[in-house]
């Protein structure tokens, strides 16, 4: 057997070996170092590895030259198997960034006593003695750092995929320990425990979806490679229901992953059960990535099959819109709220997926789906992990205050807590001067540039119904009577400050000046094809 | 596929003889019905019944055969790196030796936690 | 993904595959027949030599020598009433000894008896078939084998059964993973997975003296892998009565034990083929008679080496302790699992330098990925270990806790692990842990009902 | 190569349906391995339909996946089931909309 | 950059305010508001009629998107500037107490709030960006809903709530549109948002109608018009006067500066086919907002519904598409801002006092309140257009233009009159007049202050309205050119 060596490309791929090799290395510390300096070595460990990456992110986006085609700049490296172009180097920073502040939540020790928000010994029954002695003793999982590192390695890994298997493999790394972290939670296990479970069994059942569509394509072009399977979708060789199932089981799994309707019911169960900084992390990295892999498999592996699978995201897309905010009127969880929100977010990305055109349709300067998609994940991202901070800092003496009309008054008690939760809302709403609303823009343009005009209308309802629901929250901040003795904010130490605070300052720059970003994300371009 | 049938031939063979003196044994043996010989052995005490589904096990067979799954794998990737070792020379070395640590880091860690102890 | 084009089917096993189908009942039939009959040799010839060394005689009675007598014993288990406890599960309990001692025969079907030779006119090799997985195959087989002891355990609804199965289950994986690891290294040097193509690589050297720790390991945990003394723990009538087959009795027991001594052949048979050149005459023999290596001389050769692995086994039976279950485990997976990881590194370096020997190989590239792996190991042995987590246990003892939640018939050790290890000279110093351990065992048992 | 095809979708659609209907979380849990060892099977199959190796190699890959999925999976399974004494995932029911 | 200034002051105003201490805060508040006011009066020196768009400035602010940071103001836009910037010092004097009152936000609260929607609000009227303008019409939602939700009366969080609910609704509509804007000029060439750039292009009759849907539906529910006006009454009701003030008198005109600049302007076709409708729907608003005024038991309430009748006048002078239509729609636009306004504000004087707002519980105050009732009958006249106020002035134009437009909507213009009249005389008569409640204190020198400029104003106005006028009548001119050309356009295609 002949035996060609791959080239690894090792210096476009270090951001991704720094991740994973922090990973490991924060594994070795977990072995060997005792157990009083774990936590500090554990932390400085993974903020110094997501800056290196963050800047070997930079490094490499400066250094990558046009792909040979000249349509987009980049590289193919490791056989092929992964892309390091500008989408994919724009999500490893967005992810990167993200993902320092999720550090930075996970590390946050004042909200509670002194300990983080993870258990002291997950194995141990919640009510045992077992577990107050692990509480006694102040433990906590040092773990959940590698953990997330892992998972910030598979965020990376996923949209930079180049064919099928490396994708699985990276949804695979990206899922696993998210499913872990999202059990941790120190305070309410029991609601931990189970949002880990649903969230293990629904993800593990659509990756195997994700699994058989890839079978399937497989069988229909005789190959993983994307760019294998574009053109034996161009020369329309194999039997095309084999390429229309394999397509739909694919987009299962993918959607799953973006919560979208109708695999959205885990969404809710595990962003209440997770911790809350999970929730923050989770809620703002997978979306990044999964929309990240979504767009390149329909773009560079589906793009020419784009007539059989837009219907389906059509529907899919305005689905998840409506039911999103419809349902999330009815929560009087803030945490479920959050999460049915961020379905109907997740409409609206699609809605910008949905924007897809050839290029040669498109006039000079005027803004393409990626770039919009690009634009939107980015707001979306630093919105959400900010809100989520700020609903770890509302507390009572049972932990997080979660449920609404306990956050009555919270506009008086704290108004600046209130006022920057209140941004972000209206932020998620979509008011403009905020970063949602020129996302929305984005979105909503390409989508209808594209033709796809009775989606946009639909998403232009569907956040009527939204902003009803963020205004809901709004009102009851400021203008309802507190119930009880209102709701109590917990005076956070630097770490979720500094979260709360860049989260704020992105949303408001980019409502007020998103020229920069908009004009990166249209240099990052396109998709290596 | 040829290769293979020869090994279904001997296993119908086993199987066979197995089943064959399975069922021949009710027959040759004897017949005395008597309570305590169906009863579960327990050193001639009472018998204590079964907890539905065997009961609840010590966590550590759990870990031993997590351990296990995880170093199957492992061997999974070396046998035919092995076999196709010669092809593949440095490369496949470097590679390998990168895989392995990886896998010994993990290892590592579940040593020093005490994952690999029976007391 | 574009690496690898299609395999193109191997050259060495065009010799396979041809038989008409007589031929293959045939050697079929052979095998099996020539399968039992070892058994009931090797129990007549276990007993005996056992007793030999045990300066008693052993049986002598049936037959010449009392070599009937394990026919004998045969016979009168079959007479033997045919007992289904009340509390078992009648299905799965029948079945398990079949489970168990199917795979045992067909391990075989892929072991080289002997060269290709004129089997009633028809040139076939002495081996019922062969692939180019061979020896994957026999561990997967070996590995259903394990099935049958599980459920059997677990079928049988007593408690010394199910503990019997569950920790031969557990062993056998344990030390399998030992095992796979040591073949690592032959196949790197014979370049295929076929039984028969490894014995051909050995025609210069046995691959037992150029990979002498593989070979090691592969003997200890073969040991391991058929429960066998000293490793035979799930049978340890001191504590499990008779482990998984306590409730078995008459021709399904009979089968359990068939099975146990058919792997006890296998593994040997396994180790043959690997390590000691299989059915190849010992070096020197071919060259004062050229004959040695055809017709059916193998077959001699080969069975002379799996006898003196079966007496290997006795020998180790005859003459060891059992081992407590928690030093069994630590031989296995502290010990021979990062042993044989490191030496498979160490061979695949050799086979580099050795196979780059012409063009000059980059060597610091080399040896760093060296040096990584052997600080992690060096570094592993060298740890007292759990140093931290004995703090953990002083200061909240919930690992421990876990380690028997549901009751676990070995004494645990006090928490200063004091008295690891047999020997530790009995004194004051150390009796609170030996309280500790008594009271441990006592709440131990009262868990596990 | 066509029937392997059509037992490895049997098989998935068996374990879609177990996973859709039985309520025992180790059962669910099963017939999830289930369905991926049948994209296993479907994978092998094309590979020899198509004459190249990537899909034997996405099968190793797979049971990889699979069996960090068994690890963690069963870890998070039995965690709850140490909790209250049952894997049924009606009972794990605190989390209602 | 007069505007830029102008625009900035009260931003700067209100975060000084926000954040200087609570002793100050009002003084600071009230001192940006004037110099907003002297800026304001800058500009409208600077300014010369019959100039078109002037005091423009333009940078580039979203390049992807071709949105630019381009303002002007042309008559139209420098009326209602003035009307803004003199408008804000009133409310801002008038809430001087009340905003402290208990259960209120606080008077920096208020300030801050209300300079922040002076920013927006003159953002508003001077933008030249089509996304520019959706931006800040959209961010004055958001101090209008403190303003609302913060201060006022009991339920007023629900009122907040309705109101942003109805805007933000309309707001998204017109964003549909805004959008679909920016695709039709991007498949014209490249993508811009630029007033000037976008009236350039001729855009097919169909894609006119949708986009003129969604501006039209945003702007009639920013203008109160018939079907979608009901946030409108409980917004009044529940707010302070002052809020009300800002809102009815300077946002609400926001809907009607919309139809002129964006309707009509960008979209004649579509105008043109839509006026049938819009007609109706104006008259509709006239007839039923008087009517409904006439039933209301509450002040505020029926302030605020009479505002939708005259919104009625407002769009039907904009939609007969005649010189005096146009010119009366927007003298009116700023006549009504100085009358609802002078209303809003006496009756908020009058509920301190009664510490009531229904009517059936008041009466005879004028005996013991002259002054109060004097104001107030004034701003009622004012409100059915007596001649010699200046309402009367625009109200005869429009009613005039309808009568050339269609017999049939002129008189049932003419039949609002008299209803106007008959509310507004009947409330005065129920509150003023008649057996009185306790005798209530008169206004004092600072609210007299504070409300005579507005009496003045409508008195002057009323026999001197040439000034507003020369500023209006180039405005109203281009506005028709551009719909009149289609016009010829439209006959040419018929013969």
């Amino acid at each position: 057997m002949e035996f060609v060596k791959p080239s690894v490309d090792y210096f476009e791929l270090w951001p991704l070996l720094l991740v994973f090799g922090v990973a490991c290395l924060g594994v070795v510390v977990e072995a060997f170092a005792p157990r009083a300096v774990r936590y500090i070595t554990q932390v400085v460990l993974a903020l110094a590895g997501l800056v290196g990456a963050l800047v070997g992110v930079v490094l490499v986006a400066q250094d990558v030259t046009t792909y040979d085609d000249g349509a987009a700049r980049g590289i193919l490296a490791v056989g092929g198997t992964i892309a390091v172009d500008g989408p994919s180097l724009f999500i490893w920073g967005l992810v990167l960034a993200l993902a320092i502040g999720g550090v930075l939540l996970f590390a946050e020790r004042h909200l509670d006593g002194g300990m983080s928000a993870f258990a002291g010994q997950a194995s141990a029954v919640p009510g045992t003695d077992a577990e107050t002695a692990a509480v006694a003793a102040n433990r906590e999982h040092t773990e959940v750092y590698p953990l997330m590192m892992f998972a910030v390695f598979g965020m990376m890994l996923f949209p930079a995929a180049n064919d099928l298997l490396t994708m699985f493999v990276g949804l695979e790394v990206l899922s696993l320990p998210l499913y872990l972290l999202s059990g941790l939670a120190r305070r309410r296990r029991l609601l931990s425990q189970e949002a880990a479970l649903k969230y293990f069994l629904l993800g593990a059942f659509s990756s195997g979806f994700f699994l058989y569509g890839a079978a399937l394509l497989y069988g229909y072009a005789g190959s993983m490679d994307f760019a294998r399977i574009n053109e034996a979708v161009r020369n329309d060789v194999g039997s095309s229901s084999l390429l229309l199932i394999g397509t739909g089981l694919l987009s299962v799994g993918l959607l799953f992953k973006v919560g979208a309707v109708p695999f959205q019911a885990w969404t809710p169960d595990v962003y209440q059960g997770a911790p809350t900084p999970v929730t923050a992390f989770m809620a703002a990295g997978t979306k990044v990535a999964a929309f990240g892999a979504i767009m390149r498999l329909f773009y560079v592996a589906l793009g020419a099959d784009r007539w059989s699978w837009q219907p389906m995201m059509w529907i899919i897309a305005i689905l998840s819109m409506f039911v999103g905010a419809a349902l999330a009127i009815t929560q009087n969880d803030i945490k479920r709220l959050l999460a049915y929100s961020s379905v109907a977010h997740t409409g609206f990305i699609l809605t910008g997926v949905l924007g897809l055109q050839a290029s040669d349709q498109l006039a000079p300067g005027e803004i393409t789906s990626v770039q919009a998609v690009l634009f939107y994940l980015t707001t979306y991202g630093f919105a959400t992990i900010g809100a989520f901070a700020v609903v770890s800092l509302v507390r009572d003496a049972g932990g997080e205050t979660t449920a609404i009309e306990r956050w009555a008054g919270l506009g008086k008690e704290s108004p600046v807590v209130a006022a920057v939760f209140a941004f972000f809302l209206l932020a998620m709403a979509g008011i403009p001067l905020t970063s949602g609303f020129v996302g929305k823009l984005a979105v909503f343009s390409v989508a209808l540039a594209a033709g796809a005009w009775p989606v946009v209308v639909a998403a232009v309802l569907a956040s009527i119904v939204a902003a009803f629901l963020y205004i809901k929250v709004i009102k009851v901040m400021y203008f309802d009577e507190p119930v009880g003795d209102g709701p109590k904010v917990a005076y956070p130490s630097v770490l979720t400050a500094t979260t709360i605070a860049v989260g704020a300052a992105v949303t408001l720059v980019l409502g007020v000046v998103p020229g920069p970003v908009l004009d990166l994300a249209a240099v990052a371009g396109e998709f290596i094809r | 596929m040829e290769l293979y049938t020869p090994i279904l031939v001997l296993a119908a063979l086993a199987t066979g003889f197995a089943v064959f003196s399975v069922v021949i044994s009710a027959f040759t043996g004897p017949k005395r019905y008597n309570r305590a010989k169906l009863d579960s052995y327990e050193c001639g005490i009472e018998p204590t019944p079964q907890p539905v589904g065997g009961g609840r096990f010590p966590v550590k067979y759990f870990i031993t055969a997590m351990l296990f799954i995880v170093f199957d794998i492992e061997i999974i990737f070396l046998y035919p790196w092995a076999v196709h070792f010669e092809a593949m020379r440095l490369f496949g070395l470097v590679e390998m030796v990168l895989f392995i640590v990886t896998v010994f880091i993990a290892y590592a860690y579940v040593w020093r936690r005490g994952g690999l102890d029976w007391d | 993904m574009r690496i690898l084009a299609a395999d193109l089917p191997d050259p060495g096993l065009a010799a396979f595959g041809q038989d008409p189908w007589w031929v293959v009942l045939l050697k079929a039939v052979l095998i099996f027949v020539v399968l039992v009959l070892l058994t009931l040799f090797n129990i007549w010839f276990e007993r005996r030599v056992v007793a030999r060394m045990q300066h008693r005689v052993g049986p002598n009675v049936h037959g010449p020598f009392g070599l009937l007598q394990s026919l004998a014993d045969g016979v009168k288990l079959a007479l033997k009433e045919d007992i289904i406890p009340k509390a078992a599960d009648k299905v799965v309990f029948i079945l398990a000894p079949v489970i168990a001692v199917v795979p045992a025969f067909v391990t075989w079907s892929v072991i080289p008896l002997g060269p290709e030779v004129n089997f009633f006119g028809h040139r076939t090799p002495l081996q019922l078939t062969d692939m180019p997985v061979a020896v994957l195959f026999m561990l997967a087989i070996a590995s259903i084998g394990i099935y049958g002891i599980v459920l059997g355990g677990w079928s049988s609804g007593s408690t010394y059964s199910l503990l019997g199965g569950l920790r031969s289950s557990a062993q056998m994986i344990s030390y399998e993973v030992a095992m796979g690891l040591a073949l690592v290294a032959v196949f790197l040097y014979a370049g295929s997975m076929s039984t028969s193509e490894i014995v051909a690589a050995q025609d210069r050297l046995w691959f037992g003296l150029i990979l002498a720790p593989s070979f090691v390991i592969y003997v200890i945990s073969m040991v391991g892998e058929t429960n066998r003394a000293p490793f035979d723990l799930p049978e340890a009538e001191g504590e499990l009565v008779g482990g998984f087959h306590t409730e078995y009795s008459s021709l399904k027991f009979a089968l359990f034990f068939l099975a146990e001594y058919i792997n006890l052949a296998t593994v040997s048979a396994i180790a043959t083929t690997l390590f000691l050149g299989g059915w190849a005459a010992p070096w020197g023999i071919e060259n004062v008679w050229e004959g040695a290596n055809s017709g059916y001389w193998p077959l001699l050769w080969f069975f002379g080496k799996v006898f003196i692995f079966i007496f290997l086994f006795v020998w180790l039976r005859g003459s060891l302790p059992r081992m407590r279950y928690d030093q069994f485990m630590a031989l296995g997976w502290k010990i021979l699992i990062p042993v044989s990881l490191a030496w498979t590194v160490a061979v695949a370096t050799i086979r580099v330098i050795s196979l780059e020997a012409d063009n000059g190989i980059n060597r610091t590239y080399l040896v760093a990925g060296i040096a990584v792996l052997l600080v992690l190991t060096v570094g592993l042995m060298f740890v007292p270990e759990r140093t931290d987590d004995q703090a953990d246990a002083a200061e909240a003892g919930e690992e421990d806790h876990d380690a028997f939640a549901g009751g676990f018939p070995v004494p645990p050790m006090p928490a200063g692990g004091a008295v690891r290890g047999a020997a530790a000279p009995l004194s004051f110093s150390n009796t609170p842990g030996g309280r500790t351990t008594v009271t441990a065992t006592a709440e131990s048992k009262e868990n596990h009902e | 190569m066509t029937q392997y095809v059509v037992l490895s979708a049997i098989l998935f659609t068996i374990g879609c349906v177990g996973v859709l209907t039985r309520r025992n979380a180790l059962v669910v849990f099963m017939c999830v391995e289930l369905m991926l060892n049948a994209c296993n099977l479907a994978f092998v199959a094309f590979a020899r339909q198509h004459g190249n190796l990537d899909g034997q190699i996405t099968a190793f890959f797979v049971m990889v996946v699979a069996a960090a999925e068994v690890v963690i999976g069963l870890a998070i399974i039995m965690t709850i089931f140490r909790t209250r004494r049952s894997a049924s995932v009606d009972d794990a029911s605190l989390l209602k909309y | 950059m007069i505007l830029t200034i102008l625009i900035l002051l009260p931003l700067v105003g209100a975060l000084v305010t926000a954040f200087a201490p609570a002793a100050v805060s009002r003084l600071v508040g009230i001192g940006f508001a004037g110099a907003t006011l002297l800026a304001g009066i800058v500009a409208a020196v600077q300014y010369e009629a019959d100039a078109g768009m002037q005091l423009t400035e333009t940078h580039v602010w979203i390049e992807s998107l071709g949105v630019h940071y381009a303002l002007g103001v042309d008559g139209l836009g420098i009326l209602m500037v003035l009307l803004t910037v003199v408008l804000v010092p009133i409310v801002l004097l008038a809430g001087w107490r009340e905003s402290d009152a208990e259960g209120n936000g606080g008077a920096k609260a208020f300030f801050a709030w209300t300079l922040a929607l002076e920013t927006m609000s003159l953002a508003v009227f001077t933008a030249t960006d089509v996304l520019l303008f959706y931006v800040v019409f959209e961010a004055t939602l958001i101090p209008a809903y403190f303003l609302i939700g913060g201060f006022g009366r009991s339920g007023r969080g629900r009122a907040a709530t309705k109101f942003l609910i109805y805007q933000l609704a309309g707001g998204l509509v017109m964003l549909a549109s805004v959008i679909g804007l920016y695709v039709v000029s991007a498949d014209n060439g490249t993508p811009s948002f630029l007033l000037s750039d976008l009236a350039a292009i001729d855009i097919d009759p169909i894609t006119q109608r949708w986009l003129f849907a969604g501006f039209f539906i945003a702007f009639a529910i920013k203008a109160p018009m018939f079907p979608v006006h009901t946030w409108l009454a409980d917004t009044t009701e529940k707010a302070t006067p002052g809020t009300s003030v800002l809102l009815v008198c300077v946002l609400d005109k926001i809907g009607t500066f919309g139809m002129l600049r964006f309707c009509l302007g960008l979209l004649p076709d579509a105008s043109q086919w839509a006026t049938p409708f819009v007609v109706v729907l104006a008259l509709i608003s006239i007839i039923y907002g008087a009517l409904v005024a006439i039933g209301q038991d509450d002040v505020l309430r029926l302030i605020g519904l009479t505002s939708l009748s005259h919104f009625g006048f407002i769009v039907l002078g904009i939609f007969v598409f005649s010189p005096t239509g146009g010119t009366g729609a927007i003298l009116y636009m700023v006549n009504h801002g100085i009358a609802t306004a002078l209303m809003f504000l006496v009756a908020g004087f009058l509920i301190q006092r009664t510490g009531t707002a229904s009517i059936r519980e008041m009466g005879g105050v004028e005996k013991s309140a002259p002054v109060l009732a004097g104001f107030f009958l004034v701003g009622g006249l004012a409100a059915c257009g007596l001649p010699g106020l200046s309402p009367f002035v625009s109200e005869m134009m429009v009613i005039i233009a309808a009568f050339d437009h269609h017999w049939l909507v002129g008189s049932v213009a003419v039949l609002a009159i008299v209803l106007a009249a008959f509310y507004a005389l009947w409330m005065y008569q129920r509150t003023m007049t008649g057996p009185g409640i306790a005798p209530v204190q008169d206004l004092d020198r600072r609210e007299v202050g504070i409300i005579a400029p507005l009496a003045l104003a409508l008195v002057l106005f009323g026999f001197f309205p040439m000034p507003l006028l020369d500023v209006i009548n180039p405005v109203v001119h281009d506005t028709l050119a551009g719909v009149g050309i289609a016009q010829e356009t439209q006959e040419a295609g018929r013969q």
